[in-house]
């Protein structure tokens, strides 16, 4: 998992870099090699790792609009990914996507800038797993802000009666733009929002890659079993801005305490003090990440760019 | 475009409703593909408010007609997630009316993830809706919105006037390989328990076959007045159509079967024959149907229209509840015949 | 409230006689002098009368289709309502909304035919009460079937949030139309569901009127006092079919039981046991019901009718 | 129909942003009815993610600019609860795009209840919402949809293209009584962080005043061909008439700004004086704007029309990610300069 952390905070840094790198002297949204929204996951590569370590080959994902954490521990290839990002015809969707709306067969994931509309998505798939009488779990991501959407009761209600294999997974990181949980939503655990379902519901605290294992490991396996959904929040962090280019002036003082909330350099001195990393092995996690971060963009940029006409393509199939 | 085969009794015999029809067609393919199958509110033991599924739950049981909670963003969600994985989903939104709670996943999931995806997933889903008034239902139950979702790309949409269309209609939605929105008309799915016109009972061959989308049908051929129209108001058309024929006055009467794809070179050949040109739509006037068709005479040639064309619809109202005031808004027999009387004059 | 309640019925069995009166032999829902879908509420008066019991002027209530217990109980005038759903110029609203569309803005009354939507509506009406300092309190109802429509779940969350006076009440008459709650609830009481917006929830069993009155009583207390929202879910019964014309195959041997749970009979009956009524008073409330219904009938009767041109009017004020 | 009056930099100072000058709008009808309030996603601290609420809450607190749980349906619901009950609510929806989760609140109760209720009750709210593509935000986040609204009846629709217009009408949209769609077009808010027309940044009085809702603009006059559009593709065609005014071709240019109610008078006028027509719309292309102008010129008098008239829409595909691939679907200046140029021709 620290591996596959680091690869997720490399490639975020990556393309944080390379997103703003043409965005000067003024900034404009629009303008580079990668335009658009960007948000990026730093901080809560915990879940996503905890969360995917337990999925195989033919389990779904769907993510919201921060993705790339949850698409890179799920398997989905760097490499398609990154030149879906900059917009090129050998990215997973020909550039038509983009970073919010990824989409990958093969590893059935996908991802949707709607909040909350992920949830129902995924309900669809689980039920085609369990009428193909598979083994297969769907799991639907989200914000704490989507937790609020009518889309999420609706889904959980629906995957509790028909009893199907989902957990649903609300990575909590206090903030949904600038507007903070404590103004949006009116209790302090989502989890006991599961009991209405007749669900499990369990909050996982402190952003712990091994206690997210654990009780994602659970639901997983509940789920896989035919025993029906699950309900996981995590408590973690979002260490950058909401997107890039936002100057988080509402977070205030917060601001400065999140360095010492990053959990990669916690989880790291952790397995070190445990003896399961040594100080060489970081360094070659992260040449390797640095290298495999390097060739996905260097492919990205090598990449034809769309043409004007391939607009017209795919309405319809 | 196609000239409309009118259903032959050809033993004599089978005449059945738009509705049965319909349940008829979603029958065939589940049994031909176990991958089909049906689920919204009522569509089990109940067969649907409007008789869309009647006798499905008999033969396929629970577990492929799925009666669903009142929650049209989780199942129509759940829909499109089944259809992601490739199975083929017809799902019932009881009304259209009721589009707006679960609007997001019909146009921003539904619509969408197939050109998304750069052409990777497909959206093999059908989701079939019930549409029109004139029986008092008001303003929440008797919208025919299908300029709404024909403005919105990715998502074909279409309306059946009559059985053997419906039954055909049905089969090419669930064999497409696109999301196809299939609405039909209450009032023309010739339930027992509301008035009707006798074209909603009509012949239907016993087997499965298609019908083309995307291909409008000359419901009538005539030389003076084309009008264009769907679902519903195509029955109202053909019967002006007759009752004007001993006026003297040749109505061609086009059925559009869908709005997307249009078919626009049924609708110009038409016009450029006629130069006389009313549109009928039961949907609300402005930004819809009407306009389109509109446009596509004015961007092709407006010399075609001899006179200046004529709208008849809805005009920008919710339905009202009272039977004389909905009645004044409806594209009724009388209305579209006092329209094509003036082009004709 | 036994007396409101019969009031209620025999509005409800005159609508039903009328509403039939002329659609024979060929029944067809758009024939007769009240056309249209009819969802009339016997068995669920208990809900209305012990709700309204605590509402004062000025306080509001959103219903859902099946509106008539609500609105008579809150004090909308029989007359103006009835020749709304005769479809009359002197009807509540002019014969433009019908049976699924009363507006009473003097009773802060309105009701709406899609499942779930009045919850939001409440909220705001509340949000304004508090705005002005007010004391008022605004109520939602909706059946047990509407507890699993996304906007349920979105306003409890808002209500809770912002401490607003709503409150929800769930008609649980077990069925919404043809499915039975068990096919569209994932747990057995909504009542649990408050605790996911940190709210109170009561489940009100066996219809009965003083459980409800008492329960309605402290919610609405709470409300009016500043202390936010609360749920209360009755346990009711729909004695009629979902609509008129419903053939009711679906509810099975159930039918046959459904005349031992009226609880008006069962009321008076109690009421008498406790000294409480008369079987003189319970004949004359019978027959003052009768007048004023009759009356209203023949109010609605005897008004015009609208124009189609009046169609054209109050799209916009 | 006005002539747009170049806003006047009367002592050469004040020039401000769209997002600013909706902002001050709010602020003043704020101070000048304590039943005016705001709530959104956002729209506190933040200030509104394009600008729209810009220091409102440092003025009037969060007791007025209220931000909102992701729960569009109960906040959209709620802003009709209290206009219901006489509030003036503006309500923001972060993306237009976002309507289809929110969609039944706005269409069956902000839009119906006052006709349902036979005009007894007024829904006096202000729905404000951002729409519009240019900056690769892809499908979910790029569309315009006016005519999706303008299609449903009982919602004013208006949408400046301008920040003298911005806020005009946005004083008149909060005083109105009955609930207006307020949508403007990020790419005109004149934002700090994205690219825009300097048409965005513009003289506006520092006083409240109104501009009145359902009359067009011409926002130039011209001879030879007409352009009917609305919101950022009039800056768009102001640069292309600027430009091609060198090459001798007078292009009219029509600001809609409102499409719901239209102003059909001065577009006819209009297409009657040029005899030629173009228009431009950033909304989907089939069933929408461009329809109704089409209509409104064929059911009054297509031999207006001396030449087929035109349509630069977007070609009813959802709004692709990449830059080269939107700028292709998008109705760019060379494009509209290309359609004038035929017309001209
Ligand atoms: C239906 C909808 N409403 C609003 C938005 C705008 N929006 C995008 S991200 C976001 C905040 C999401 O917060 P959260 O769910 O906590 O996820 P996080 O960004 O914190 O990862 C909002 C409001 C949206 N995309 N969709
Ligand atoms: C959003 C929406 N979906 C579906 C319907 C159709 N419908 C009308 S009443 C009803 C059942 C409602 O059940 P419940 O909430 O339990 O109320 P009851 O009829 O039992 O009083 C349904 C599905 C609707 N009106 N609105
Ligand atoms: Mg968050
Ligand atoms: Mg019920």
């Amino acid at each position: 998992m620290y591996r596959e952390m680091v690869r997720i905070r490399h490639y975020e840094g990556r393309i944080l870099q390379e997103y703003h790198a043409d965005k000067t002297p003024a900034w404009d949204i629009g303008a580079g090699l990668i335009p658009g929204e960007m948000h990026l996951s730093a901080g809560q590569e915990p879940a996503a790792v905890g969360v995917c370590a337990h999925l195989r080959k033919g389990d779904a994902i769907t993510a919201p609009h921060r993705p790339h954490h949850f698409a890179l521990a799920h398997g989905v290839d760097m490499k398609a990914m990154t030149a879906e990002i900059y917009g090129r015809t050998s990215g997973l969707c020909q550039g038509k996507g983009g970073h919010m709306h990824l989409f990958d067969p093969e590893n059935h994931f996908s991802c949707s800038g709607i909040i909350g509309q992920g949830y129902p998505v995924a309900c669809g798939q689980a039920m085609a797993f369990k009428r193909r009488g598979t083994d297969h779990v769907a799991v639907a991501v989200a914000g704490e802000g989507a937790a609020n959407q009518g889309a999420f009761h609706e889904s959980l209600n629906l995957a509790a009666v028909w009893n199907l294999p989902v957990v649903f997974v609300i990575e909590d990181n206090d903030w949904a733009i600038s507007v903070p949980r404590s103004h949006s939503t009116a209790n302090t655990s989502n989890a006991d929002r599961a009991a209405g379902y007749g669900m499990p519901g369990v909050r996982v605290e402190n952003n712990d890659p091994d206690a997210i294992h654990e009780a994602a490991g659970a639901a997983i396996e509940r789920a896989r079993a035919g025993e029906g959904p699950s309900l996981l929040e995590i408590h973690t962090v979002r260490l950058w801005g909401h997107f890039e280019g936002d100057a988080q002036a509402y977070r205030g003082a917060e601001l400065e305490t999140l360095d010492e909330r990053d959990p990669i350099p916690a989880y790291a001195a952790r397995l070190i003090e445990a003896g399961d990393l040594t100080d060489d092995q970081v360094e070659q996690i992260k040449a390797e990440a640095d290298a495999e971060v390097d060739a996905a963009v260097q492919f990205a940029l090598g990449s034809p760019i769309p043409t004007a006409d391939d607009a017209l393509l795919h309405v319809f199939a | 475009m196609t000239t409309t085969e009118t259903p032959q009794t050809a033993d004599g015999t089978r005449r059945i409703t738009t509705a049965k029809a319909m349940a008829e067609a979603i029958a065939l393919e589940m049994r031909a593909n176990p991958e089909v199958f049906v689920m919204g509110e009522d569509v089990g033991a109940y067969g649907g408010i409007f008789g869309s599924t009647t006798d499905l739950f008999a033969e396929f049981g629970a577990d492929r007609v799925i009666d669903t909670p009142i929650s049209e963003t989780a199942f129509i969600g759940a829909g499109i997630g089944a259809a992601v994985e490739g199975m083929r989903p017809v799902v019932e939104l009881m009304f259209i009316d009721f589009y707006g709670v679960c609007m997001d996943q019909i146009t921003n999931h539904m619509a969408k993830i197939h050109y998304e995806s750069g052409g990777a997933v497909n959206v093999p889903m059908v989701l079939m809706s019930a549409t029109g008034a004139g029986y008092s239902d008001a303003a929440q139950h008797s919208q025919s919105l299908w300029g709404t979702f024909a403005h919105l790309p990715g998502i074909k949409v279409v309306a059946p006037s009559n059985p053997y269309d419906a039954k055909g209609l049905m089969a090419s939605a669930i064999r497409d390989d696109n999301p196809v929105l299939y609405l039909f008309h209450k009032g023309a799915q010739g339930l027992v328990w509301m008035a009707k016109n006798p074209r909603s009972i009509a012949h239907v061959p016993e087997e499965a076959y298609t019908v083309p989308i995307g291909e409008a049908a000359v419901a009538r051929e005539g030389s003076d007045v084309s009008i264009v129209t769907l679902s519903l108001s195509v029955q109202h058309s053909l019967d002006v159509a007759e009752e004007l024929e001993g006026e003297g006055i040749s109505v061609e009467v086009i059925d559009l079967r869908s709005l997307v794809p249009l078919d626009t070179e049924t609708v110009l050949s038409s016009v450029a024959k006629t130069g006389k040109l009313l549109v009928v739509d039961e949907d609300y006037k402005s930004y819809g149907m009407t306009g389109e068709i509109a446009a596509i005479v004015a961007e092709t040639d407006p010399t075609m229209l001899s006179k200046p064309m004529k709208r008849l619809a809805v005009p920008d109202v919710p339905i009202p509840y009272a039977r004389t005031m909905e009645y004044g808004i409806l594209p009724t027999r009388d209305k579209i015949a006092a329209a094509v009387r003036e082009l004709a004059s």
